[in-house]
Protein backbone atom coordinates (compact mmCIF):
# COMPACT_ATOMS: atom_id res chain seq x y z
CA UNK A 1 0.00 0.00 0.00
CA UNK A 2 1.32 3.52 -0.70
CA UNK A 3 0.98 5.46 2.58
CA UNK A 4 2.86 8.71 3.31
CA UNK A 5 4.88 8.83 5.77
CA UNK A 6 5.70 11.47 8.17
CA UNK A 7 9.36 11.94 10.34
CA UNK A 8 10.15 14.47 13.46
CA UNK A 9 12.85 15.71 15.69
CA UNK A 10 16.69 14.36 15.14
CA UNK A 11 14.64 12.35 12.43
CA UNK A 12 14.38 15.12 9.92
CA UNK A 13 18.44 15.27 10.32
CA UNK A 14 17.98 11.63 8.55
CA UNK A 15 15.07 10.81 6.69
CA UNK A 16 12.78 13.72 4.44
CA UNK A 17 10.19 15.16 6.83
CA UNK A 18 7.59 13.86 4.04
CA UNK A 19 7.77 11.28 1.66
CA UNK A 20 5.50 8.27 0.04
CA UNK A 21 6.27 4.49 -0.06
CA UNK A 22 4.49 1.47 -0.76
CA UNK A 23 4.79 -1.25 2.07
CA UNK A 24 2.59 -3.81 3.24
CA UNK A 25 2.94 -2.99 6.88
CA UNK A 26 4.77 -0.78 9.67
CA UNK A 27 7.22 -3.64 9.92
CA UNK A 28 8.35 -3.55 6.21
CA UNK A 29 8.24 0.20 6.60
CA UNK A 30 11.09 0.12 9.59
CA UNK A 31 13.50 -2.73 7.53
CA UNK A 32 13.34 -0.83 4.17
CA UNK A 33 14.33 2.85 5.35
CA UNK A 34 16.99 1.09 8.11
CA UNK A 35 18.52 -0.91 4.84
CA UNK A 36 18.50 2.54 3.50
CA UNK A 37 20.23 4.51 6.75
CA UNK A 38 21.89 2.24 8.57
CA UNK A 39 22.28 5.01 11.67
CA UNK A 40 18.13 4.57 11.97
CA UNK A 41 19.13 1.06 13.73
CA UNK A 42 19.13 0.42 17.44
CA UNK A 43 16.85 3.96 17.68
CA UNK A 44 14.21 4.04 19.78
CA UNK A 45 11.33 5.33 17.42
CA UNK A 46 7.42 6.06 18.65
CA UNK A 47 5.45 4.93 15.41
CA UNK A 48 1.76 6.49 15.16
CA UNK A 49 -0.53 5.31 12.12
CA UNK A 50 -3.54 8.08 11.14
CA UNK A 51 -2.66 9.60 15.04
CA UNK A 52 -2.87 6.67 17.11
CA UNK A 53 0.34 5.49 18.81
CA UNK A 54 1.11 1.47 17.92
CA UNK A 55 2.54 -0.58 20.05
CA UNK A 56 3.13 -3.76 17.43
CA UNK A 57 3.12 -3.96 13.81
CA UNK A 58 0.33 -3.17 11.74
CA UNK A 59 -0.99 -4.02 8.45
CA UNK A 60 -0.83 -0.38 6.36
CA UNK A 61 -4.22 0.90 4.52
CA UNK A 62 -3.45 2.93 1.10
CA UNK A 63 -3.22 6.53 1.75
CA UNK A 64 -2.26 5.95 5.88
CA UNK A 65 -0.23 8.92 7.74
CA UNK A 66 2.64 7.20 9.43
CA UNK A 67 4.50 9.01 11.57
CA UNK A 68 7.85 7.91 12.31
CA UNK A 69 9.10 9.73 16.38
CA UNK A 70 12.13 9.64 18.31
CA UNK A 71 11.44 10.08 22.08
CA UNK A 72 9.28 13.42 22.39
CA UNK A 73 11.65 16.44 24.53
CA UNK A 74 9.11 19.03 24.98
CA UNK A 75 8.58 22.00 28.01
CA UNK B 1 -15.23 25.95 32.53
CA UNK B 2 -13.03 26.15 29.47
CA UNK B 3 -12.81 23.04 28.13
CA UNK B 4 -13.05 23.75 24.43
CA UNK B 5 -9.86 22.25 22.29
CA UNK B 6 -8.05 25.57 21.76
CA UNK B 7 -4.77 25.65 20.10
CA UNK B 8 -2.21 25.26 22.23
CA UNK B 9 0.74 26.53 20.48
CA UNK B 10 2.17 29.96 20.40
CA UNK B 11 4.53 30.94 17.65
CA UNK B 12 7.44 31.75 19.41
CA UNK B 13 8.58 32.84 22.56
CA UNK B 14 5.38 33.56 25.17
CA UNK B 15 5.22 36.72 26.41
CA UNK B 16 4.50 37.68 29.83
CA UNK B 17 2.18 40.17 28.78
CA UNK B 18 -0.05 36.91 27.83
CA UNK B 19 0.62 35.43 31.21
CA UNK B 20 -0.74 38.61 33.07
CA UNK B 21 -3.71 38.37 30.56
CA UNK B 22 -4.63 34.95 31.51
CA UNK B 23 -4.40 35.84 34.95
CA UNK B 24 -6.45 38.97 35.01
CA UNK B 25 -9.03 37.37 32.72
CA UNK B 26 -9.82 35.17 36.08
CA UNK B 27 -10.25 38.20 38.37
CA UNK B 28 -14.37 38.07 37.34
CA UNK B 29 -14.90 34.37 38.51
CA UNK B 30 -15.32 34.69 42.66
CA UNK B 31 -15.20 30.44 42.77
CA UNK B 32 -11.48 30.88 42.46
CA UNK B 33 -9.29 30.28 45.28
CA UNK B 34 -5.86 29.43 43.60
CA UNK B 35 -4.08 29.29 41.30
CA UNK B 36 -1.30 27.49 40.15
CA UNK B 37 1.62 28.50 37.29
CA UNK B 38 4.30 26.79 35.56
CA UNK B 39 6.46 28.35 33.32
CA UNK B 40 9.46 26.76 31.36
CA UNK B 41 12.18 29.16 30.46
CA UNK B 42 15.07 28.46 27.64
CA UNK B 43 18.30 27.88 29.94
CA UNK B 44 22.05 28.63 28.54
CA UNK B 45 23.16 24.96 28.82
CA UNK B 46 27.07 24.10 28.34
CA UNK B 47 26.88 21.20 26.71
CA UNK B 48 30.75 20.14 25.29
CA UNK B 49 32.22 24.20 26.38
CA UNK B 50 28.98 25.26 23.85
CA UNK B 51 26.36 27.18 25.07
CA UNK B 52 22.88 27.24 24.25
CA UNK B 53 21.82 30.41 22.27
CA UNK B 54 18.17 28.93 21.73
CA UNK B 55 16.03 25.69 21.00
CA UNK B 56 13.98 25.26 17.72
CA UNK B 57 10.42 23.84 18.75
CA UNK B 58 8.80 21.08 16.28
CA UNK B 59 5.54 19.35 16.99
CA UNK B 60 3.69 16.89 15.66
CA UNK B 61 0.30 19.06 15.53
CA UNK B 62 -2.45 17.13 14.81
CA UNK B 63 -1.37 13.65 16.77
CA UNK B 64 -0.14 17.08 19.98
CA UNK B 65 -3.94 18.03 19.39
CA UNK B 66 -5.57 14.53 20.43
CA UNK B 67 -3.30 13.71 23.12
CA UNK B 68 -3.92 17.17 24.76
CA UNK B 69 -7.58 16.65 24.51
CA UNK B 70 -6.89 13.12 26.53
CA UNK B 71 -4.66 14.65 28.78
CA UNK B 72 -7.38 17.68 29.53
CA UNK B 73 -10.14 15.36 30.10
CA UNK B 74 -7.99 13.49 32.45
CA UNK B 75 -7.30 16.34 34.86
CA UNK B 76 -10.30 17.56 34.62
CA UNK B 77 -11.96 14.28 35.58
CA UNK B 78 -9.21 13.67 38.37
CA UNK B 79 -9.49 17.35 39.89
CA UNK B 80 -12.01 19.80 40.80
CA UNK B 81 -10.51 22.87 38.59
CA UNK B 82 -12.18 25.75 37.32
CA UNK B 83 -10.28 26.71 34.19
CA UNK B 84 -6.63 24.87 32.62
CA UNK B 85 -4.66 26.75 29.92
CA UNK B 86 -1.70 25.42 28.49
CA UNK B 87 0.35 26.79 25.84
CA UNK B 88 3.87 25.58 24.50
CA UNK B 89 6.27 27.78 21.62
CA UNK B 90 6.42 26.49 18.51
CA UNK B 91 9.95 27.64 15.70
CA UNK B 92 12.52 29.35 17.74
CA UNK B 93 12.67 30.67 21.56
CA UNK B 94 16.08 32.33 22.72
CA UNK B 95 18.00 31.96 26.02
CA UNK B 96 15.70 33.66 28.75
CA UNK B 97 12.40 33.61 26.97
CA UNK B 98 9.53 31.44 28.42
CA UNK B 99 8.69 28.00 26.33
CA UNK B 100 6.13 26.68 28.13
CA UNK B 101 3.01 27.82 30.45
CA UNK B 102 0.76 25.87 32.66
CA UNK B 103 -2.12 27.77 34.03
CA UNK B 104 -4.75 26.09 36.63
CA UNK B 105 -7.60 27.31 38.81
CA UNK B 106 -9.69 25.98 41.26
CA UNK B 107 -11.55 26.71 44.78
CA UNK B 108 -8.90 25.45 47.03
CA UNK B 109 -4.71 25.28 46.68
CA UNK B 110 -4.28 21.47 46.51
CA UNK B 111 -6.54 20.62 43.43
CA UNK B 112 -4.83 23.44 41.67
CA UNK B 113 -1.06 22.47 42.50
CA UNK B 114 -1.37 18.75 42.36
CA UNK B 115 -3.10 19.49 38.72
CA UNK B 116 -0.33 22.02 37.71
CA UNK B 117 2.70 19.19 38.61
CA UNK B 118 0.78 16.60 36.38
CA UNK B 119 -0.04 18.39 33.54
CA UNK B 120 4.11 19.50 33.58
CA UNK B 121 4.86 16.30 33.65
CA UNK B 122 2.46 14.54 31.80
CA UNK B 123 3.27 16.99 28.60
CA UNK B 124 7.06 16.26 28.89
CA UNK B 125 6.42 13.14 28.31
CA UNK B 126 3.47 12.34 26.23
CA UNK B 127 2.90 15.77 23.65
CA UNK B 128 4.65 14.94 20.49
CA UNK B 129 6.76 18.02 20.40
CA UNK B 130 10.89 18.23 20.07
CA UNK B 131 13.27 20.93 21.22
CA UNK B 132 16.36 21.79 18.97
CA UNK B 133 18.79 23.20 20.69
CA UNK B 134 21.18 25.80 18.92
CA UNK B 135 24.65 26.47 20.38
CA UNK B 136 25.85 30.26 19.56
CA UNK B 137 28.10 28.36 16.73
CA UNK B 138 24.81 27.01 14.50
CA UNK B 139 25.99 23.68 15.19
CA UNK B 140 23.03 21.91 16.88
CA UNK B 141 21.52 18.72 19.06
CA UNK B 142 18.55 17.50 19.78
CA UNK B 143 17.54 17.76 23.19
CA UNK B 144 16.34 14.70 25.50
CA UNK B 145 14.12 14.98 28.39
CA UNK B 146 15.35 13.44 31.70
CA UNK C 1 20.39 35.75 44.38
CA UNK C 2 17.77 37.70 46.02
CA UNK C 3 17.85 36.56 49.87
CA UNK C 4 17.76 40.24 50.76
CA UNK C 5 14.90 40.59 53.69
CA UNK C 6 12.62 42.80 51.60
CA UNK C 7 8.94 43.81 52.77
CA UNK C 8 6.37 41.17 51.30
CA UNK C 9 3.42 43.52 52.39
CA UNK C 10 1.58 45.12 49.43
CA UNK C 11 -1.17 47.58 51.14
CA UNK C 12 -4.37 46.35 48.87
CA UNK C 13 -4.65 43.72 45.92
CA UNK C 14 -1.46 42.38 44.17
CA UNK C 15 -2.06 43.78 40.87
CA UNK C 16 -1.42 41.37 37.67
CA UNK C 17 0.87 43.79 36.44
CA UNK C 18 3.10 43.28 39.14
CA UNK C 19 3.10 39.76 38.64
CA UNK C 20 3.53 40.09 34.83
CA UNK C 21 6.79 42.35 35.75
CA UNK C 22 8.10 39.65 38.52
CA UNK C 23 8.26 37.02 35.55
CA UNK C 24 9.88 39.71 32.74
CA UNK C 25 12.61 40.49 35.11
CA UNK C 26 13.69 36.99 35.03
CA UNK C 27 14.57 36.89 31.51
CA UNK C 28 17.94 37.58 31.94
CA UNK C 29 18.84 34.70 34.47
CA UNK C 30 19.97 32.51 31.63
CA UNK C 31 20.88 29.81 34.14
CA UNK C 32 16.92 29.44 35.11
CA UNK C 33 14.90 26.96 32.98
CA UNK C 34 11.67 26.78 35.46
CA UNK C 35 9.53 29.12 37.58
CA UNK C 36 6.78 28.10 39.70
CA UNK C 37 3.78 30.33 40.65
CA UNK C 38 1.21 30.26 43.38
CA UNK C 39 -1.89 32.98 43.56
CA UNK C 40 -4.22 32.99 46.26
CA UNK C 41 -7.32 34.33 45.21
CA UNK C 42 -10.29 36.03 47.51
CA UNK C 43 -13.20 33.51 46.94
CA UNK C 44 -17.04 34.31 47.73
CA UNK C 45 -17.18 31.68 49.80
CA UNK C 46 -20.74 31.64 51.37
CA UNK C 47 -21.29 31.33 54.93
CA UNK C 48 -25.12 30.70 56.78
CA UNK C 49 -26.56 32.66 53.60
CA UNK C 50 -24.05 35.06 53.48
CA UNK C 51 -21.75 35.83 50.79
CA UNK C 52 -18.00 37.38 51.52
CA UNK C 53 -17.30 40.47 49.66
CA UNK C 54 -13.96 41.28 50.88
CA UNK C 55 -11.25 39.79 53.19
CA UNK C 56 -9.33 42.12 55.32
CA UNK C 57 -6.06 41.16 55.90
CA UNK C 58 -4.04 42.25 59.65
CA UNK C 59 -0.44 41.49 60.42
CA UNK C 60 2.12 41.38 63.31
CA UNK C 61 4.46 42.98 61.03
CA UNK C 62 7.37 42.42 63.48
CA UNK C 63 6.77 39.19 63.97
CA UNK C 64 6.08 38.19 60.24
CA UNK C 65 9.25 39.54 59.01
CA UNK C 66 11.08 37.61 61.45
CA UNK C 67 9.35 34.76 60.63
CA UNK C 68 9.80 34.91 56.84
CA UNK C 69 13.61 35.37 57.13
CA UNK C 70 13.52 31.91 59.08
CA UNK C 71 11.14 30.57 56.09
CA UNK C 72 13.10 32.15 53.74
CA UNK C 73 16.24 30.88 54.60
CA UNK C 74 15.19 27.00 55.56
CA UNK C 75 13.95 27.06 51.94
CA UNK C 76 16.92 28.75 50.18
CA UNK C 77 18.95 25.90 52.11
CA UNK C 78 16.90 23.11 51.37
CA UNK C 79 16.50 23.40 47.30
CA UNK C 80 18.49 24.94 44.83
CA UNK C 81 16.80 28.01 43.69
CA UNK C 82 17.83 30.59 41.93
CA UNK C 83 15.24 33.44 42.87
CA UNK C 84 12.13 32.94 45.96
CA UNK C 85 9.29 36.12 45.94
CA UNK C 86 6.73 36.32 48.26
CA UNK C 87 4.14 39.05 48.40
CA UNK C 88 0.98 38.93 51.02
CA UNK C 89 -1.93 41.61 51.29
CA UNK C 90 -2.15 43.41 54.19
CA UNK C 91 -5.67 45.70 54.21
CA UNK C 92 -9.20 44.65 52.47
CA UNK C 93 -8.77 42.67 49.36
CA UNK C 94 -12.10 42.37 47.08
CA UNK C 95 -13.43 38.86 45.73
CA UNK C 96 -11.56 37.94 42.83
CA UNK C 97 -8.78 40.22 43.75
CA UNK C 98 -4.75 38.44 44.20
CA UNK C 99 -3.94 38.26 48.13
CA UNK C 100 -0.88 35.86 48.15
CA UNK C 101 1.51 35.49 45.39
CA UNK C 102 4.77 32.70 45.60
CA UNK C 103 7.32 32.64 43.04
CA UNK C 104 10.56 30.53 42.84
CA UNK C 105 12.76 29.95 40.23
CA UNK C 106 15.33 26.98 39.91
CA UNK C 107 17.51 25.60 37.00
CA UNK C 108 14.88 22.48 36.91
CA UNK C 109 11.44 22.59 37.64
CA UNK C 110 11.46 19.98 40.40
CA UNK C 111 13.07 22.21 43.03
CA UNK C 112 11.16 25.42 42.00
CA UNK C 113 7.90 23.27 41.97
CA UNK C 114 8.55 21.23 45.57
CA UNK C 115 9.91 24.80 47.27
CA UNK C 116 6.68 26.83 45.73
CA UNK C 117 4.39 24.45 47.12
CA UNK C 118 6.59 24.11 51.05
CA UNK C 119 6.70 28.12 50.81
CA UNK C 120 2.61 28.13 50.27
CA UNK C 121 2.15 25.84 53.30
CA UNK C 122 4.58 27.20 55.25
CA UNK C 123 3.30 30.85 55.07
CA UNK C 124 -0.22 30.11 55.60
CA UNK C 125 0.41 27.80 58.80
CA UNK C 126 3.51 29.87 59.99
CA UNK C 127 3.08 33.72 59.21
CA UNK C 128 1.39 35.78 62.16
CA UNK C 129 -1.48 36.89 59.42
CA UNK C 130 -5.36 37.19 60.02
CA UNK C 131 -7.95 37.45 57.49
CA UNK C 132 -11.37 39.17 58.40
CA UNK C 133 -14.16 38.26 55.70
CA UNK C 134 -16.33 41.07 55.53
CA UNK C 135 -19.97 39.69 53.90
CA UNK C 136 -22.29 41.59 52.23
CA UNK C 137 -24.24 43.33 55.06
CA UNK C 138 -20.83 44.17 55.97
CA UNK C 139 -20.80 41.95 59.05
CA UNK C 140 -17.90 39.92 59.39
CA UNK C 141 -16.15 36.62 60.64
CA UNK C 142 -12.66 35.47 61.38
CA UNK C 143 -11.38 33.68 59.07
CA UNK C 144 -9.93 29.89 59.50
CA UNK C 145 -7.74 28.04 57.63
CA UNK C 146 -7.50 24.65 57.44
CA UNK D 1 6.49 44.59 85.55
CA UNK D 2 5.26 47.05 83.06
CA UNK D 3 4.54 45.44 80.06
CA UNK D 4 2.64 46.45 76.46
CA UNK D 5 0.36 43.80 75.30
CA UNK D 6 -0.18 43.89 71.24
CA UNK D 7 -3.55 41.76 69.84
CA UNK D 8 -4.34 40.02 66.61
CA UNK D 9 -7.20 39.15 64.56
CA UNK D 10 -10.12 37.79 66.36
CA UNK D 11 -8.89 39.37 69.84
CA UNK D 12 -8.89 43.03 68.73
CA UNK D 13 -12.86 42.19 68.79
CA UNK D 14 -12.53 41.81 72.68
CA UNK D 15 -9.60 43.82 73.86
CA UNK D 16 -8.07 46.71 73.02
CA UNK D 17 -5.06 46.27 70.20
CA UNK D 18 -2.58 48.12 72.09
CA UNK D 19 -2.51 48.57 75.75
CA UNK D 20 0.14 48.68 79.05
CA UNK D 21 -0.26 46.46 82.20
CA UNK D 22 1.45 45.89 84.75
CA UNK D 23 1.93 42.11 85.13
CA UNK D 24 4.84 39.41 87.24
CA UNK D 25 4.57 36.70 84.40
CA UNK D 26 2.50 35.45 81.12
CA UNK D 27 0.29 33.34 83.20
CA UNK D 28 -0.33 35.91 85.41
CA UNK D 29 -1.23 38.11 82.25
CA UNK D 30 -3.75 35.47 80.57
CA UNK D 31 -5.59 35.32 84.30
CA UNK D 32 -6.23 38.68 84.40
CA UNK D 33 -7.58 38.98 80.74
CA UNK D 34 -9.67 36.01 81.37
CA UNK D 35 -10.68 37.34 84.29
CA UNK D 36 -12.00 40.79 82.58
CA UNK D 37 -13.29 38.61 79.14
CA UNK D 38 -15.03 35.39 79.75
CA UNK D 39 -14.99 35.10 76.37
CA UNK D 40 -11.07 34.32 76.40
CA UNK D 41 -11.57 31.04 78.05
CA UNK D 42 -10.70 28.35 76.32
CA UNK D 43 -9.64 30.00 73.30
CA UNK D 44 -6.37 28.73 71.97
CA UNK D 45 -3.39 31.83 71.67
CA UNK D 46 -0.37 31.85 70.42
CA UNK D 47 1.94 34.47 72.74
CA UNK D 48 5.16 35.83 71.41
CA UNK D 49 7.13 38.02 74.28
CA UNK D 50 9.72 40.27 72.11
CA UNK D 51 8.81 38.38 69.03
CA UNK D 52 9.57 35.02 69.84
CA UNK D 53 6.91 32.37 70.00
CA UNK D 54 7.03 31.06 74.16
CA UNK D 55 5.15 27.53 74.22
CA UNK D 56 5.37 27.52 78.66
CA UNK D 57 4.51 30.77 80.56
CA UNK D 58 7.63 33.39 80.93
CA UNK D 59 8.68 35.83 83.58
CA UNK D 60 7.93 39.37 81.94
CA UNK D 61 10.62 42.35 82.27
CA UNK D 62 10.06 46.01 82.05
CA UNK D 63 8.99 47.33 78.95
CA UNK D 64 8.57 43.84 77.40
CA UNK D 65 6.44 43.52 74.22
CA UNK D 66 3.37 40.78 74.58
CA UNK D 67 1.52 39.88 71.43
CA UNK D 68 -1.34 37.61 72.09
CA UNK D 69 -2.50 36.24 69.11
CA UNK D 70 -5.26 33.57 68.07
CA UNK D 71 -4.41 31.09 64.98
CA UNK D 72 -3.31 32.63 61.86
CA UNK D 73 -5.41 32.42 58.78
CA UNK D 74 -2.95 34.42 56.24
CA UNK D 75 -2.91 33.04 52.20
Amino acid sequence: MRVQVKTFGALTDILEKEFYITVVDTEELLAVLSSQHTTLNHRRLLIAVNNTIINKPVVLQENDVVALMPPYSGG
Amino acid sequence: MTKQKNDIFIQGPIPPEQIAATIAMHGSKSEIGAHSIFLGQIRADQVDGKTVRSIDYSINRELALVKMTEIREAVFDKYPLTCMHVYHSEGPVQVGEICFFVFTSSAHRRAAMDACGELVERIKKEMPIWGKEIFEDDTHQWKTNR
